[in-house]
């Protein structure tokens, strides 16, 4: 296996380097905050300009906003509940299913690496 | 040269093989040479004779009288030219592959064998040539007779009892029920002559024609139609170069061969749909073909499930005739040669198999592919052509027999074919994917094919089963005198 | 046509032949007795009468087989004072089958006897052979009513003779030949009794005044008895199913010579007497209207097609086991006369010619398996197909035809045999007919197996050339009639005619021809 | 010389050449180039029926150009180089020979004028696929193949047998537009909704995409479905139960990729609700949206593919593809991680990647034409989509909490794929001119409106809020290790139990009828050995008196007979 070595950042490649930005504490809040407030002047923008819809409901102020941010909820908790429904144990088709087996090994890059290393 | 002498030749070569098989029987490979010749010989006679008759109905030549008013006749016509093509044309490849098989196997008894042979093949074209039912009828039995040394072959308590069913099916179902379908159609028509469009219209009406046709239909027991299906299982016992010609091609070939005749030429299909006399066959053609599929999926033995297969795909032929519609014919008849290259690929698989890696088991050839590619690769192209998908003949026949369903209005035969076709997938390509796709050590190492002789001609068929694809329209072109219309004209016009 | 035979002597030797028949063979025999130190003389006069007398029955089946017949008086007396030797078709063809398989089965028991008989009796057993042979074709070729009873009593007599000489092998012979003679004479006294019931009726013996004589008073109680005594006396001969009980013993433990000789002579010459006098004597008409056929002999032929079958197939010893089949075939021939119609008789009569041709080389094929085996249990027999090929494989052919596969005799008779049963409307019996033909099919292949499927159970070499040429000649004879029929059907479609046509020309055509269905029917 | 080589055969060949060709570079670039010159020669193509053939009595057209199968082909040819380019690395012949065969059988069908030609192809598709599966070589992926082939052939006999049924009643093989009614065209219509996994047909699709090889997924994602969306549009545009179908297969497998733990399954469920969309189209059958159609299918393609490749760069590289043990990836793997959010960014339809353009030219005539309740179920998908291909994707694989593994950056034949791929989707996007061009017809419609585009922004900024939302209070559905039951449970549970005790109870009565007719048997062979066998009644030795009163009997019962009568 290529992972668990001692991997400091400076051993990353150039982008990946850049991205570990989104790990650091308060990241995660600054960019739901941008979000937010990117949200927030989509909503003004939305006031301003003209609309022309099939359905008069699409003129509604916010209708997307709100149509999008419902719909997401709505899938969520509809997805809980259907994991409470079909959830099964990874055996649930025994032992001749893939869901249960690892992806063959030789078939990846992994093992060539492991014979590098 | 007329036809009437060709057809003695391609009778009398294969005869003729059985005797130098006796003479020569102890230098094998004079022996071997001879037989292989003279079956190319069969071959090219047969080949003569297509080229002089082309689709033509000859006139039927009357060598002696067998009964009074019913002579030893023979004639050629487009459905037993197919047949006989089919059946000498496959003899030369497994001849080769017999010589493979029995010298990598070290089976005994090699000359009886092939002189077994050379008589079987040689009632094969007395089958295929015969211009009425009981000259057809004698070399049937004399096919039964002649193959049961080659089923009883090993001599062991398997093999007879294996050869004890064999022939007391075959025989006892043709001596009690098709002899008597025969009489009493000589009794109600007062010929046995195959003519086109029938003998018994305007002869017989009513229930009778279902019963005379029952009689036909289970007595002539080499179509192996359920119940009387036992015997081809039962047949594996034998050395595998007979379950692949004879039980691949010439032996249940004979049968649906002869159901087609029996439909075709003594009852004929327009008095056959009139009547609505093979109603009832149909239905229980239909039973056969799924109830077969069923049980091949639970044969490990690879020939034990192929046999259950060719008694599956029998009955497609009896489907075919039993819907009594030209498509339903012609499809049956395409079937006859496009099943006979498929199975009889399957089988020589099964023998390269045994041969080269000793396995008979389908559980025992998990990863066997990657030892034998060639062996599992034209398994899987004679699978394909038998499960009927494209690029491979079997595919046309199944249109055909699936038209002529429609044709018939009989929307649920179309299900049954649809049905029939995943069941083959079920039980057929297991054996591949296991073979190439998953892995025993038991069966790992590097390529090593079974000898020379045992993959190539199976190779052959299965390039054969792809060719045929590409020249089935010739084949129905053909066949179409049967189906009662001109060759332009067949399978571009609805009916 | 017929050649209508001059009434003045006969000047050629050609016209003599119907007397030469009997003549040669009764020459023969008391030659053989006085020349008999040297057995390979005696066997070899023996032969050329046989030979002789076929050559003879083949002249007379060429003259009749399309029809007509040959009428010769005996010292020129003409009938009905005089004795009438009269040749149609139905007893041409069967002295061309008796006269055939006798000189077959002669270069056969040339070794067979010398195996199985002292070497004293071999001279004496030769006379008796003759003698039993010279009275079948007397009783076949006759016109007089006791004549028939005469040859029939020479024939019986020599023929309890030959079968006590196989006490030199096995002593139960000699209870077997006791109880045939005991069954045999009191079968011939019934048939004498029937005869003279009618002499008393009538006042003659010649068949065809007796035919003339009969008709107008077929109600007569007298005649009806007869005709009971007759039909049972024979059917005794016949070997009809409960009245066999002697048959298997006989055919068992006499001399394989003997059994092949009778197996396919004996019983038919009985069958023909039968067919002769119910046809010939008495009118078609009067047996299909008092229904003794119908009511009698048909069942207990289709029981013998099924018990004897059934006996056959659980038999341990190969040759009693085809005394047992005999038994189940000769149920066809009844049955086909039972059916009393043209394709019926037709099947008797060629069913008559093919399986004693087939039952000829079965017992041939025993006899030679008997000579290298020892004996003819199976677990004697066993694998023997190895050591000796020829001989079973021509067993085969022979069991391929008794099963009455397409391609050998046995199957041309079974096909008008069923085709007659069709033909009346009775399909369940051609139903019986199929299926009695599968039990054959057991009981043949048993003996198929035991011979092929299994390691030798000892060392033999092949049978003798004497015995394996006259062993294929009739196998192949088994094929060569199962193939072409011209022979066979055309005799016995002329016979099956003849007979339906009554009394043979002698007394007006009988009204019944014209008044049975199946009178019209030729092919 | 190219034009009258029928597109598939170049496919063909190029699989048989792949036989020949010594593994390695030699091969895998063959398999770029032929494609590529595929590619070339379906743009350059005439319309028309280029390749008509009178075979078997029947008249098939092996080449029907014309917009619609142009613009499909286009995209089969361009995803099998971008396929074979991502599977540089391959040294398995199955594959190598499977992939050109399964893509040239998807093109035939594509340019098949006849149904009959359709078919073979249908089930060429079928056949070669499947080894794209079973090349994974393990016991799951087998059974899956197994039944993946089931179903696919049954699919294909379903064709064969609506063909047939059509041809009786019509006497005509044209693929053409057809109307639903009789049987044949019910049949066929379920043929291809087998193929475009419709609501209860879908299961084969998250049954197989996620068994089969890293670089299979990428292959099969691309033709199967299209090819039934390209069948379905040629054939039953119009019908307006499509619209409903389509609707419900946006709806119900978003719910099951939120829940989904292998990302490939996440991504089938995903690939089954866009399809959707496309059937939504079909539904409404105006030229446009069949334009909206043509276009989705085009651009779901090529970000499909490029979802697909990264999950499989991911998995060629760590041997995982599980949601619940990936994560934090970006490290290493940052390229990869860019192409997905291209992708996820696609497929969400956010301005200026390519599924805007497409999905908005399905949504625009799904309202034009006042089917109110499917827009707002299109409406609802869109937000759903990003749910899981826009949001779980990318960021369970590559974010989220650091699974700690680092692995390498995806090969370099890899990223070029996705390189070129993302490329596409953005270039698309910001120009759809380009691919309003290659439409069936004339496109007259302008996506970047002010109002589409802060509508758009809105519901998905949105959305990605609520999701801020949730998945900071924790309400987001945790990635665990787990299966869920869809469908399938009817095929690989019930329905091998109900055989299985079928099988027992046919066996039983059969064992039970068997065993009495051999008692039955038995017992009468015994009664006629007992009567008839050598030591038996009837065939022992009688006395001589035994004899002569049987004698006397018959002589007595005919007699009777005689005289009675």
């Amino acid at each position: 296996m290529s992972d668990h070595r001692p991997a400091t950042d400076d051993d990353l490649p150039a982008l990946g380097r850049l991205l570990t930005w989104v790990d650091r504490p308060g990241s995660g809040t600054k960019l739901f905050r941008a979000l937010g407030g990117f949200c927030a002047a989509l909503l003004v923008i939305d006031l301003l300009i003209s609309k022309h819809g099939h359905f008069h409901i699409e003129d509604v102020w916010a209708f997307y906003g709100v149509y999008g941010f419902l719909s997401f909820v709505c899938v969520i908790y509809g997805a809980k509940t259907l994991r409470f429904f079909a959830k099964r144990n990874e055996d649930y088709y025994g032992a001749q299913a893939i869901d249960r087996e690892d992806y063959p090994l030789d078939q990846t890059g992994v093992t060539k690496e492991a014979d590098d290393a | 040269m007329n036809v009437i002498d060709l057809i003695l030749y391609a009778m009398a070569f294969p005869a003729l093989a059985a005797v130098t098989n006796g003479i020569f029987r102890n230098s094998p490979n004079l022996r071997d040479g001879i037989t292989l010749a003279l079956a190319v010989l069969t071959f090219l006679i047969v080949v003569t004779i297509y080229s002089i008759t082309g689709n033509e109905t000859t006139e039927p030549v009357a060598l002696l009288d067998m009964l009074p008013g019913v002579p030893l006749a023979f004639n050629v016509e487009p459905l037993g030219l197919l047949f006989a093509l089919v059946a000498s044309g496959l003899w030369v490849v497994t001849h080769l592959y017999g010589i493979g098989y029995m010298r990598g196997h070290h089976e005994g008894h090699q000359a009886r064998f092939f002189a077994c042979f050379g008589i079987a093949i040689s009632s094969v074209m007395g089958i295929a040539f015969a211009s009425n039912m009981l000259t057809l009828f004698l070399f049937y039995e004399v096919l039964t007779l002649s193959t049961y040394p080659l089923v009883a072959h090993h001599g062991t308590p398997e093999a007879i009892r294996g050869a004890r069913i064999y022939l007391s099916i075959l025989i006892g179902t043709s001596i009690a029920l098709q002899l008597t379908a025969i009489v009493w159609t000589w009794v109600l028509a007062g010929t046995l002559d195959f003519r086109l469009g029938g003998i018994l219209e305007g002869h017989v009406a009513g229930p009778i024609v279902a019963v005379l046709l029952g009689l036909y239909a289970f007595g002539i027991g080499k179509a192996a139609l359920m119940p009387f299906h036992r015997w081809l299982p039962a047949a594996m016992v034998a050395p595998t170069p007979v379950s692949a010609l004879l039980h691949a091609v010439a032996v249940v070939k004979a049968g649906v061969f002869t159901m087609l005749k029996v439909g075709v030429y003594i009852f004929g299909i327009d008095f056959l749909a009139q009547t609505g006399a093979s109603e009832w066959l149909m239905w229980l053609a239909a039973f056969s073909i799924l109830a077969a599929s069923i049980v091949a999926m639970t044969k490990d033995n690879l020939k034990a499930r192929l046999a259950y297969s060719t008694v599956s795909q029998l009955s497609y032929i009896t489907l075919g005739m039993a819907l009594a519609t030209s498509m339903g014919v012609l499809g049956g008849g395409l079937h006859i040669a496009m099943h006979a290259l498929g199975k009889i690929t399957l089988f020589m698989c099964a023998g390269a198999i045994l041969v080269g890696a000793h396995k008979s088991e389908i559980s025992q050839m998990t990863g066997l592919g990657r030892v034998m590619p060639i062996t599992f690769g034209a398994f899987l192209i004679g699978a394909l052509s038998i499960i009927g998908l494209p690029p491979l003949g079997g595919s046309w026949s199944k249109w055909l027999l699936i038209v002529g369903a429609a044709d018939a209005g009989q929307q649920i035969m179309i299900a049954v074919l649809m049905i029939s076709s995943l069941l083959n997938i079920a039980y057929l390509l297991p054996i591949v994917g296991r073979g190439f796709f998953l892995s025993d050590p038991a069966n790992a190492g590097p390529v090593k094919e079974a000898p020379f002789l045992c993959w190539a001609p199976p190779a052959f068929t299965a390039a054969c089963c792809l060719a045929v694809f590409f020249y089935a329209g010739d084949i129905v072109d053909f066949l179409s005198p049967i189906a009662g219309h001109g060759p332009e004209t067949v399978a571009g016009v609805s009916e | 046509m017929a050649t209508e035979s001059v009434h003045d002597v006969a000047l050629t030797l050609h016209d003599q032949l119907p007397i030469l028949q009997l003549v040669v063979p009764f020459l023969a025999a008391p030659l053989v007795m006085v020349v008999g130190a040297g057995r390979g003389v005696a066997w070899l006069i023996a032969f050329l009468a046989s030979l002789a007398a076929f050559a003879i029955s083949a002249l007379l089946l060429a003259q009749v087989i399309d029809g007509g017949f040959l009428s010769y008086q005996i010292g020129g007396w003409a009938p009905p004072l005089g004795i009438e030797y009269r040749i149609d078709a139905v007893n041409a063809f069967l002295l061309f089958l008796i006269s055939g398989v006798s000189t077959l089965v002669l270069p056969f028991a040339y070794e067979s006897v010398k195996a199985e008989i002292a070497e004293r009796n071999q001279a004496l057993f030769y006379t008796c052979y003759l003698l039993c042979f010279a009275g079948l074709l007397g009783v076949t070729i006759t016109g007089d009513a006791f004549n028939v009873f005469v040859f029939l009593e020479i024939s019986s007599l020599s023929t309890y003779a030959i079968i006590a000489a196989g006490a030199d092998r096995d002593r139960r012979a000699l209870t077997a030949a006791y109880d045939y003679l005991v069954m045999g004479t009191i079968g011939a006294t019934f048939f004498v009794i029937g005869l003279g019931l009618l002499y008393m009726m009538t006042g003659t013996l010649n068949m065809g005044d007796l035919a003339d004589r009969i008709a107008p008073q077929t109600d007569n109680r007298t005649i009806q008895a007869a005709f009971a005594f007759i039909v049972v006396g024979m059917g005794l001969k016949i070997a009809i199913y409960p009245l066999h009980l002697w048959l298997p013993n006989a055919y068992t433990y006499a001399p394989s010579a003997v059994t092949a000789f009778l197996a396919a002579t004996a019983t038919k010459v009985a069958v023909y007497v039968l067919l002769r006098f119910s046809f010939s004597v008495f009118s078609p008409g009067f047996a299909f209207e008092n229904y003794t056929y119908e009511l009698i002999i048909l069942p207990f032929a289709i029981l013998a097609m099924f018990a004897a079958s059934f006996i056959a197939i659980f038999q341990t010893d190969l040759k009693r086991m085809l005394a047992y089949s005999s038994i189940a075939q000769i149920g066809y021939m009844l049955l086909g006369l039972s059916l009393m119609n043209a394709s019926g008789l037709a099947a008797t009569m060629v069913h008559l010619f093919n399986h004693g041709i087939t039952k000829a080389v079965l017992f041939m094929g025993v006899g030679a398996l008997t000579l290298r085996a020892g004996s003819s249990f199976y677990a004697s027999i066993r694998g023997m197909g190895r050591a000796m090929p020829l001989t079973a494989a021509a067993m085969v052919v022979g069991g391929l035809s008794l099963i009455g596969v397409p391609g050998t005799a046995g199957f041309i008779s079974k096909w008008v045999l069923v085709q007659a049963a069709f033909e009346k409307g009775w399909w369940p019996v051609a139903f019986l007919i199929v299926l009695s033909s599968l039990l054959a099919v057991v009981y043949v292949w048993r003996f198929v197996e035991t011979l092929y499927l299994h390691e030798p159970a000892r060392d033999a070499a092949e049978a003798p050339l004497t015995m394996v040429v006259p062993i294929w000649i009739t196998a192949l004879a088994c094929v060569w009639f199962g193939i072409n029929t011209d022979i066979t059907m055309t005799a016995a479609n002329t016979a099956a005619e003849t007979l339906l046509s009554g009394s043979t020309g002698l007394a007006e055509p009988s009204p019944w021809t014209s008044a049975l269905p199946a009178g019209e029917a030729s092919h | 010389m190219l034009e009258s080589i029928p597109t598939a055969f170049l496919f063909f060949a190029m699989g048989l050449l792949a036989m020949a060709v010594p593994k390695g570079a030699a091969r895998s670039a063959l398999l770029v180039v032929i494609p590529l010159i595929a590619a070339w020669q379906v743009w350059t193509l005439p319309e028309g029926n280029l390749a008509p053939v009178t075979f078997f009595g029947l008249d098939l057209e092996l080449m029907r150009v014309d917009r619609l199968s142009r613009v499909f082909g286009l995209i089969f040819c361009l995803i099998a180089a971008l396929g074979n380019l991502y599977a540089w690395h391959l040294k398995d012949t199955v594959q190598q020979v499977a992939a050109p065969l399964y893509a040239g059988s998807a093109i035939g069908a594509v340019f098949a004028g006849d149904l009959v030609t359709l078919f073979f192809y249908w089930e060429g598709t079928a056949i070669a696929s499947v080894f794209l599966i079973w090349a994974r070589r393990t016991l799951g992926a087998y059974n899956t193949g197994l039944r993946y082939l089931i179903i696919q052939v049954g699919s294909g006999v379903i064709l064969m047998a609506g063909i047939a049924l059509l041809y009786a009643e019509t006497g005509s093989i044209a693929f053409d537009r057809m109307t639903l009614g009789s049987l044949g065209t019910w049949c066929i219509f379920f043929a291809f909704g087998i193929k475009c996994a419709f609501p209860l047909l879908h299961n084969w699709l998250q049954d197989a995409y996620p068994a089969a090889t890293i670089t299979g997924t990428v292959v099969l994602s691309a033709f199967t479905t299209k090819l039934a969306v390209y069948a379905l549009a040629r054939g039953f545009a119009g019908t307006e139960i499509l619209i409903y179908i389509g609707a419900i297969m946006t709806l119900f497998p978003i719910f099951f990729a939120e829940i989904e733990n292998d990302m490939r399954r996440v991504l089938s469920y995903s690939l089954n609700n866009q399809l959707g969309f496309m059937v939504v189209g079909i539904g409404v059958g105006s030229e446009m949206a069949l334009n909206g159609t043509a276009a989705h299918a085009f651009v779901h393609i090529l970000y499909k593919a490029l979802l697909f490749m990264s999950v499989g760069a991911v998995l060629y590289r760590t041997g995982k593809v599980k949601a619940s043990e990936l994560g934090g990836l970006y490290r290493t793997m940052p390229l990869t991680a860019t192409f997905c959010l291209v992708g996820a960014a696609s497929i969400s339809a956010f301005p200026l990647f390519s599924g805007f353009i497409a999905k908005a030219l399905i949504l625009d005539q799904a309202a034009a034409h006042h089917h109110a309740i499917v827009w707002g179920a299109l409406v609802f998908a869109s937000a759903g989509v990003l749910s899981h291909s826009g949001i779980k994707i990318p960021f369970f694989t590559f974010f989220a909490h650091d699974s700690g593994m680092r692995p390498k950056e995806a090969p370099t034949h890899m990223l070029i794929a996705m390189g070129i791929t993302a490329f596409l989707c953005i270039f698309i996007g910001v120009f759809p001119g380009t691919l309003y061009a290659i439409l069936p017809y004339e496109v007259d419609y302008h996506p970047y409106t002010a109002a589409h585009v802060v509508g758009q922004l809105l519901l998905l900024c949105f959305a990605l809020l609520a999701f801020g939302v949730l998945y900071r209070t924790g309400r987001h559905p945790a990635e665990i290790r787990c299966i869920n039951v869809d469908s399938d449970v009817i095929y690989r549970k019930a329905a091998p139990s109900v055989v299985h005790i079928a099988a027992r109870a046919i066996s039983a009565i059969w064992q039970a009828h068997a065993g009495f007719w051999m008692r039955k048997t038995d017992l009468v062979l015994r009664g006629l050995y007992a009567s008839h066998g050598p030591e038996g009644r009837m065939a022992r030795v009688w006395p001589t008196g035994a004899m002569v009163l049987w004698i006397a009997i018959l002589l007595g019962v005919t007699l009777a007979v005689i005289f009675v009568t």
